[in-house]
């Protein structure tokens, strides 16, 4: 479905890494069953050929890693982002999170990432192969006498469904065009969780934060995240705690997460991506995003370098707490 | 559910005497809330002392199991549990479970040779159960030799036992450093690893090493250059530990959990194990 | 051989349900299938694996250990522990079946876990044979048979019936309390399924996985790897693989108190997680890559050293699934062990 | 058996220089309101956390109710422009959430509103009452 | 966890009245920390006192909790108690049982089970607190005067007057700013430059007062008591110390149609030129983009004629770095421009003027020696048509408007209106009004004599239109009050502009990290209780860089800012409040969040080196709190998404330990 080849990749890279530019590069790594790549950090062209891969499974989101990789890697890292990416990285820089100067961009065009559970759904499990053809993805499986073929576009990632942006809003190189802002129907979930009776919600809530196993999969993969160290790991945060010991802690962790990154999320969607529980998180980050939208103006975190937060923010006319609800589209 | 008890459930312990070491170093009596010492031990082994809501954590036991009164804990301040344990009073009663930890051979190993103990500064607590242990037996063993080093004279532990008890034994030698020279000091001064070198011992001996991670290193240099096999040297370890019985995982390193197959190796054992300790 | 109709299932479950509360695999809205306790009504999932391993029934993820009162200077130890009810856990898989004699090794070697140990004496499991193993699955390679699940009853489910043999005692205690809904068999059906079974084991990508350069005594050899470095590299230290792995059993102990109290819990911990191993005054883990390598040192070389052999991995495939990065025991396998080329 | 009345636990900030002072001030003119609320002294409104808002139900407070200056009037200029913000998404998740609205409240109380204080907190600790327990935001661990 | 004496306050029968005490400090005796509980009928009184004293002494006790009457009475007094038992003062908590707990209670059972839980979370409190002790920063006994208008004169003045040397930067060439080129004052109708310029003279004289003429500011770094401040002196090249302001360079200059800025344009200067007679300082200035010397090395005449040689073609411009311990900006304001507001054909007719430019012409000093005429021709005026609210109060018309009141319009006006009636009886004067504001001493008496003793022509309603015709200007209007439309043939039309900042305000404000509302008026520390000193401390306000003023109030907060200015600068050491934000640099991300939110700009950031635990080290970047300029709100601590921020004195743990033990 990637209108972009692994190649023009690695040929871009092999570029800037033979005239000095980078000396390493951030890609994704060829994994076992062709949908399980790996971020991978390549020093050669060489090491590119072997084990760089370019498929609808590149999903990861590279920007956090740059807060660690710039701090000990020598010479400019190249890294690969996709226009969703770049918004993060934007954020990062804003957030001082790492040096511009050792990083190299390139922006890369995006199709929309597949979610391998939902192509499972549709083949079965036994993947013994999986290849795209245009805007097919053919999944050959143990069990099945022919490969299934299956229209890429229905089994897009969530976040994917929902794209916010084709625009690249950082890059040094771009690959493809710049893109555009696009419409999105995020917000429609959350409007109708909203449309929901309070009851309602507290039971769709309950029902998807008892999954949670707190294994930070969710905080660690966010690059909003970046903390030196989470106020869940700090024994003097008062809040400390690992386990989801109950529903209120379930809760804690997930409405002080949320704030934490509220103003600062770019709705990247990799919470809900990695979360191993699928629980849909990103629908307490896009609440924010609503809210905020709604009551102090559209906001993009990421959208530019230096942007002040809306919750670091104010004006004098803002609406008082008491109002939020008048006029909501509400329950009976 | 049979009524067996759980090595994770302590006892409750209370505190009846708090001695004033050094600046950041105390000493604990503790006892049963009946007034008996919680449980009998070998040189070398641990307990976990714990204050509810505050933490658990892994302490030497300072006293000689040849003291059947009570338990003494030497403890130096550095975190949550130990800064508690700094503001308690007597009469305070914490928790306490154990033993935990394989001892030093005194019993095989240690028997009829002449020992060598080297500490440098709280690594004193470990090595003061098994001192005693065996100026307790002192018939049992060769001489003895104490090498002792700490930053400054205020923070030598157990001063006084030292060169009032511990040096007026027959066939003990006591052999005191410190760091940087003071007034109120006409003894050595320097670093235990070079006094050891300086000291130059007979490698007849076999050799107990604790203290900070740096001063072992370099100690076992010197006993090595001085032509002391790794396998005539103990020393004790301190890693992390929670439950104390090698199941939570967090002592861990290579095939060995700290807390149930240490707290005591022969450094020869430890060359064996990755280098994570 | 004992043989129950599918058509009969449900009354079967009704049956066990009577004197012990049981646990199989439910189907849950995103399409993934936990265990969760069967009421009349409840429908038994048809999906392979569950997301999350059964571990939790007998180590679950929190679990209290004692309660303490103080008052000034006082403290009371209150023992919270309380008898388990029996209870049945079934279409555990038989890579999940495995996953507790690692566990057991851990737990009722001497000294004994209490909590652990009376779950254990009180729960029942029942096992299924797996049908169609994932291409994630390589339980193969630790000597597993899919087909072949232990436990204290084992079955197998076919297109029609449900096939049932008690192991042990409580195993056979269980049968033959329901009795009423099975009846005796020839074990035709069940070894027609271990043939086909067998078969597509033979297929699987993983199967010539090899575990020959890991074990017991391989430490020198692995620990100083240059591999890890690569592996570890893009690692995010989250705690999924261990989390949703059937023989992780590391832990934490933590102390909450609730105001009128403490309560001393114990809760699972990640060895993958920065602070595991933090002290006051240092951590011997500093890097990534040392907790990433501790965890596949330790299921693949310091865990077989001390319990005979035995690996600390059944090959459920879950971390192979879950991970953010899709990093995993398989690659470090691939990788340390040299053999990339099978 | 007797049925004791329900009394709600309401844990209210005060910003020091309006808020807390309007207490006083309802205190100096005898304004009664229940006993059920309990104030904690803040520098400002706006150093409340979401945290410590959580906290407080967590340990079994029905309703939390965080009082400032009046918009304009902060002692330190703009930070209960900040609580407003911040509290207005908090609230707006927490009933997002499921979780009763009414439990949670921001009001602007001056130093010289002794009587609205006053009336705040009576209006407030009613409407607690009529929810009952918090039951959505509870910690079991904690209940007596 | 501290040694704690706990101290329950009978406060006679105010609170013992409907909270028994005695079980109060009954139940507070068994909480953690707790070794001393006690009560007693006036713990304020001095034997209550004693009691304390004493308790600390015999039970070793490190923290006191109080139960009594609200912190706000009696905090400082025990705090005070404390430090006489010699412990640190912030030792103290209060637990408020008096205007929180008996005086809102009247059941006993509730009010002592409330008081209980109050002490409770006292308790809890004081164990977690730590001494904390304030800071010490030296103050730099010198203070800098931004703007030298009557404001900053003023301020400059009274500074100096109390001994502490003053800097003013004006930049202007001369000081003076707007009241210098006003012709009366309202409502005395003194002139204005009879009062202004004794006080330039006596800015010039006054030893402890620089100028900085035709300066600005262009960096400000420190903070309260230490600034350092760049001022750049514009080259205006004539030796200032030189030059003696004979003006002979001036009448030689060939270079003589370049429009006069202080007469609004209304007439020419020379390329050299002093702005006015008695400008401060009085030396010429050479206009960089008029003169033929230094545009095209051509000319050279006021060198030539200059006695003192005081003219220095080369000279560049001067860096001045100097510290100051308190900065007062006084950067005053302009009439807004008139561009936009096409309907009143400003830009169209000479005729149709800005009140400012018709206190140039009516002033002896100004482009016509006074003579009120037509600027078109030059004619005498007939019909005056003065319009009011001009841009301001415009809350429809804000992208060419302000939408406050600019306040001084209405008295100046009636003034205008009535010297013109005054000087030039044959003249009708008519005053287009919205509203007519005059609260102030003697203004409405001022008002109602243009009205009733001129004969001014008030007129409630607004100007539609002005279209020039000929050479009258035909003027639309409505009266409100007759309910009618008016036409009026009008000779001169002056508008009664709005007046704004400067627009040299919001850099500063920047360099200065002060804020500012929407208006770009600096905002004050508190809007009625600190109206001269801005939220950064260190910081003041005077005149109308804060909001629109007229002379007198401007002159009355010039010397309210000058006495803050006082206050500090007399001070050798700033005691700052312990109760300060702190960053935790091992956790602190660096992110900026809490510099985002900091009213007072206390918070910067600096790259530090970590050394790791592997010996490898790590240079992050991390906040760091000036205690000497935060004020101790905390919202920085919310900002926190890592927790780094706390702030002493309410620390997280502290407000969850309160929460604890209220909800227990």
């Amino acid at each position: 479905m990637q209108k972009i080849t692994r190649e023009q990749l690695i040929d871009q890279a092999s570029e800037l890494l033979a005239n000095g530019t980078v000396s390493t590069v951030l890609g994704w790594g060829a994994g076992e069953f062709g949908y399980d790549v790996t971020p991978t950090l390549f020093k050669t062209a060489e090491e590119m050929q072997n084990g760089f891969v370019f498929n609808d499974f590149c999903g990861a989101n590279f920007s956090k890693y740059l807060v660690s990789k710039t701090k000990t890697l020598e010479g400019k890292l190249l890294v690969f982002l996709k226009p969703c990416d770049t918004y993060s990285f934007n954020q990062l820089l804003t957030e001082h999170r790492f040096d511009r100067e050792k990083v190299y961009v390139v922006g890369i065009p995006c199709e929309g990432m597949a979610d391998i559970a939902k192509v499972k759904e549709i083949s079965g499990e036994g993947i013994s192969s999986i290849a795209s053809d245009g805007d097919r993805i053919v999944v050959t499986t143990l069990y099945a006498d022919a490969p299934v073929k299956i229209d890429a576009r229905n089994v897009l990632a969530e976040r994917c469904i929902h794209c916010k942006s084709k625009k690249h809003v950082a890059y040094d190189t771009l690959l493809g065009e710049e893109g555009d802002v696009v419409a999105s129907a995020r917000f429609d979930e959350v409007t109708r969780l909203e449309s929901m009776t309070p009851d309602e919600r507290f039971a769709f809530w309950q029902n998807e934060l008892s999954k949670c196993i707190r294994c930070n999969a969710c905080r660690d993969a966010c690059p909003a995240c970046t903390c030196e160290t989470c106020v869940f790991d700090n024994p003097k945060s008062g809040v400390e705690n690992k386990s989801p010991s109950n529903s209120f802690e379930e809760q804690m962790f997930h409405i002080i997460r949320a704030f934490h990154v509220a103003g600062r999320c770019t709705d990247c969607g990799e919470c809900a991506r990695v979360c191993p529980q699928n629980i849909p998180l990103h629908l307490l980050n896009r609440k924010f995003i609503k809210d905020i939208n709604t009551f102090y103006g559209e906001y993009q975190a990421g959208a530019e370098v230096g942007s002040r937060s809306p919750l670091t923010d104010y004006t004098t006319e803002d609406l008082e707490p008491s109002e939020i609800f008048v006029g909501r589209n509400e329950h009976a | 559910m049979n009524n067996m008890g759980d090595t994770l459930i302590p006892s409750v312990g209370v505190i009846t005497d708090v001695r004033i070491d050094t600046p950041d170093i105390k000493t604990f009596r503790v006892v049963t809330s009946d007034g008996k010492k919680a449980f009998d031990h070998r040189p070398g082994q641990c307990a976990m002392l714990s204050i509810p809501g505050v933490g658990e954590a892994m302490f030497s036991i300072t006293s000689s199991p040849t003291n059947t009164e009570y338990m003494e804990f030497s403890i130096k301040k550095c975190g949550c549990v130990t800064e508690w344990l700094h503001q308690a009073e007597v009469g305070q009663q914490i928790t306490i479970r154990g033993p935990y930890g394989t001892p030093f051979p005194v019993d095989d190993v240690f028997a009829g040779k002449d020992l060598l103990f080297i500490a440098g500064g709280v690594g004193l607590a470990p090595l003061r159960s098994v001192i005693n242990y065996c100026r307790h037996y002192r018939d049992r063993y060769g001489n003895i030799d104490i090498v002792y080093g700490s930053r400054s004279k205020a923070d030598l532990l157990d001063y006084r036992e030292i060169i009032e008890e511990w040096a007026n034994d027959a066939g003990v030698k006591v052999h005191l450093t410190i760091d940087n020279p003071q007034p109120d000091w006409d003894g050595h001064v320097g670093f235990v690893p070079s006094y050891v070198k300086e000291l130059g011992f007979d490698t007849d001996k076999t050799a107990v090493l604790c203290g900070p991670p740096i001063m072992i290193k370099f100690t076992l240099e010197a006993l090595v250059a001085l032509g002391f096999d790794k396998r005539q040297v103990y020393t004790t370890l301190e890693l992390r530990m929670k439950c104390g019985v090698g199941k939570c995982g967090r002592c861990n390193v290579g095939a060995k959990y700290v807390c149930k197959d240490g707290p005591v190796f022969r450094c020869d054992e430890l060359e064996e194990l990755p280098s994570e300790y | 051989m004992l043989k129950c109709s599918l058509d009969n299932v449900q009354t079967l479950f009704a049956e066990i349900a009577k004197e012990a509360k049981l646990y199989l695999p439910i189907d849950n809205a995103d399409g993934t299938a936990v265990f969760g306790e069967w009421s009349r009504g409840v429908a038994w999932s048809n999906a392979l694996n569950t997301a999350k391993s059964p571990k939790d029934f007998f180590f679950p993820q929190t679990e209290d250990l004692m309660r303490f009162r103080t008052e000034g200077k006082k403290i009371e130890v209150i023992d919270v522990r309380r008898e388990s009810d029996d209870f049945v856990v079934f279409g555990v898989r038989a890579c999940d079946v495995k996953s507790f004699d690692v566990l057991d090794r851990v737990f009722l070697s001497e000294p004994c876990d209490s909590f652990y140990a009376e779950k254990r004496a009180h729960g029942i499991i029942v096992s299924l044979a797996c049908t169609r193993p994932a291409e994630t699955c390589f339980c193969g390679i630790f000597g597993i048979h899919a087909a072949e699940p232990a436990g204290d009853v084992s079955a197998w489910k076919t297109e029609d019936a449900l096939y049932l043999r008690a192991n042990t005692e409580k195993g056979t205690a269980l049968v033959a309390r329901l009795s009423s809904v099975l009846e005796e068999c020839s074990d035709d059906a069940v070894n027609a399924q271990k043939e086909s079974i067998a078969k597509i084991m033979n297929k699987l990508p993983l199967k010539d996985l090899s575990t020959e350069a890991f074990g017991g005594g391989k430490t020198q050899d692995l620990f100083h790897s240059p591999a890890w470095d690569a592996l570890s590299s893009a690692c995010l230290g989250c705690g999924t693989c261990t989390f949703v792995c059937p023989t992780c059993q590391c832990y934490d102990i933590k102390d909450f108190n609730t105001g009128n109290g403490v309560i001393r819990y114990r809760c699972w911990d990640s060895c993958m997680y920065s602070e595991f191993t933090k002290m006051a005054h240092g951590n011997n883990r500093l890097t990534q890559k040392e907790r990433f390598r501790q965890r596949f040192m330790h299921k693949l070389v310091y865990y077989p050293e001390n319990n005979d052999g035995l690996f600390g991995c059944v090959g459920c495939g879950r971390c192979l699934a879950k991970c953010p990065i899709s990093m995993n025991i398989v690659k470090v396998m691939k990788q340390i062990g040299g053999n990339k080329g099978e | 058996m007797q049925v004791t009345e329900y009394k709600p636990l309401i844990v209210a900030f005060c910003c020091n220089w309006c808020s807390y002072a309007g207490a006083d001030l309802a205190g100096n003119n005898r304004l009664a309101y229940p006993a059920d609320v309990k104030i904690i002294r803040v520098p400002c409104s706006c150093r409340v956390n979401p945290t410590f808002i959580l906290r407080a139900f967590q340990r079994g407070a029905d309703g939390v109710i965080i009082c400032g200056c009046h918009p304009g009037d902060c002692h330190y200029t703009s930070g209960n422009y900040y609580t407003r913000r911040r509290m207005a998404t908090l609230f707006s998740m927490l009933d997002f959430l499921g979780i009763e609205r009414e439990r949670t409240r921001v009001e602007w109380v001056s130093a010289a509103e002794g009587a609205k204080f006053a009336a705040t907190m009576n209006e407030f600790a009613q409407k607690v009452a009529a929810l009952g327990e918090n039951k959505r935001l509870e910690d079991l661990r904690c209940k007596k | 966890m501290q040694r704690v004496g706990v101290f329950v306050c009978w406060c006679g029968s105010n609170i013992a009245g409907t909270v028994d005490v005695q079980a109060v400090s009954e139940a507070l005796k068994n909480e953690p920390g707790v070794v001393f509980s006690a009560n007693y009928q006036y713990m304020c009184s001095q034997a209550g006192q004693e009691m304390i004293k004493t308790a600390v002494k015999e039970h070793h006790l490190t923290g006191i909790v109080v139960c009594s009457c609200s912190p706000r009475m009696h905090e400082a007094t025990f705090r005070k108690t404390a430090v006489a038992a010699g412990l640190n003062p912030y030792m103290v908590e209060i637990a408020n049982i008096r205007e929180q707990c008996s005086w809102v209670h009247k059941d006993v059972t509730a009010g002592t089970e409330k008081a209980i839980i109050l002490g409770k979370a006292a308790i809890a409190k004081v164990n977690l607190n730590t001494p904390l002790t304030p800071g010490e920063s030296p103050v730099t006994k010198r203070a800098l005067v931004i703007g030298g208008g009557i404001a900053g004169i003023q301020t400059a003045l009274d500074i100096a007057d109390a001994g502490f040397p003053v800097d003013v930067v004006e930049k202007q060439p001369t000081i003076g700013g707007k009241m210098a080129q006003l012709d009366k004052t309202f409502p005395t109708l003194d002139c204005a430059a009879c009062i202004l310029t004794p006080k330039m003279v006596d800015v010039a004289q006054n030893d402890k007062i620089r100028i900085f003429s035709y300066s600005e500011v262009t960096d400000v770094r420190g903070f309260v008591g230490n600034f350092d401040v760049t001022i750049k002196k514009k080259a205006r090249f004539v030796k200032e110390d030189v030059c003696t302001g004979c003006g002979a360079c001036v009448e030689k200059c060939p270079m003589k149609k370049i429009p006069n800025e202080f007469n609004l344009g209304m007439d020419n200067r020379h390329a050299i030129y002093i702005p006015f007679a008695q400008a401060v300082p009085k030396v010429a200035t050479i206009d960089p983009d008029a003169c033929n010397m230094l545009k095209n090395g051509k000319c050279g005449i006021c060198s030539k004629v200059c006695a003192a040689g005081a003219i220095d073609y080369k000279q560049k411009d001067e860096i001045i770095e100097e510290t100051y311990g308190a900065i007062v900006v006084a950067t005053g304001f302009n009439p807004i421009s008139m561009e936009k507001f096409d309907e009143y054909a400003y830009s169209q007719s000479k005729d149709v003027i800005t009140s400012l430019e018709f206190e140039r012409l009516t002033n002896a000093a100004g482009p016509t020696a006074g003579m009120l005429v037509r600027p078109s021709d030059g004619k005498h005026p007939h019909t005056l048509v003065f319009v009011q609210c001009v841009g301001s109060r415009c809350e429809s018309c804000a992208e060419k408007g302000k939408e406050y009141c600019s306040k001084i319009c209405c008295m100046y006006t009636a003034k205008h209106a009535m010297l013109t009636r005054d000087k030039y009886p044959d003249t009708e004067v008519y005053v287009f009004y919205v509203d007519v504001r005059t609260p102030g001493k003697n203004f409405d008496e001022f008002y109602r004599r243009a009205v009733e003793e001129y004969g001014v022509k008030y007129v409630k309603g607004m100007v539609g239109k002005i279209v020039p015709e000929g050479d009258k200007l035909k003027v639309q209007a409505s009266d409100l009050i007759a309910n009618k439309q008016l036409h009026l043939d009008a000779d001169l039309v002056v508008l009664a502009a709005a007046i704004e900042p400067d627009h040299s305000a919001r850099p500063l404000a920047t360099m200065l990290t002060a804020s500012m509302d929407t208006n770009d008026f600096f905002t004050e520390a508190h809007p009625k209780l600190r109206p001269v000193e801005s939220p950064t401390a260190g910081v003041f306000l005077s005149g109308t860089c804060q909001g629109p003023k007229d002379i007198p109030e401007t002159v009355s907060q010039a010397g309210a800012a000058a006495s803050k200015v006082i206050g500090l600068l007399v001070k050798d050491k700033l005691t700052g409040n312990p109760c300060v934000a702190i960053a935790n640099e091992l956790t602190c991300n660096g992110c900026s969040s809490c510099e985002r939110v900091c009213p007072y700009g206390a918070i910067s950031y600096l790259d530090k080196e970590f050394r790791m635990p592997d010996r490898t080290t790590k240079i992050r970047r991390v906040a760091s709190v000036n205690p000497a300029v935060c004020q101790g709100c905390g919202a920085c601590t919310v900002a926190c998404p890592s927790g780094a921020m706390d702030l002493n004195g309410f620390m997280n743990n502290q407000i969850m330990a309160e929460v604890d033990a209220i909800c227990k």
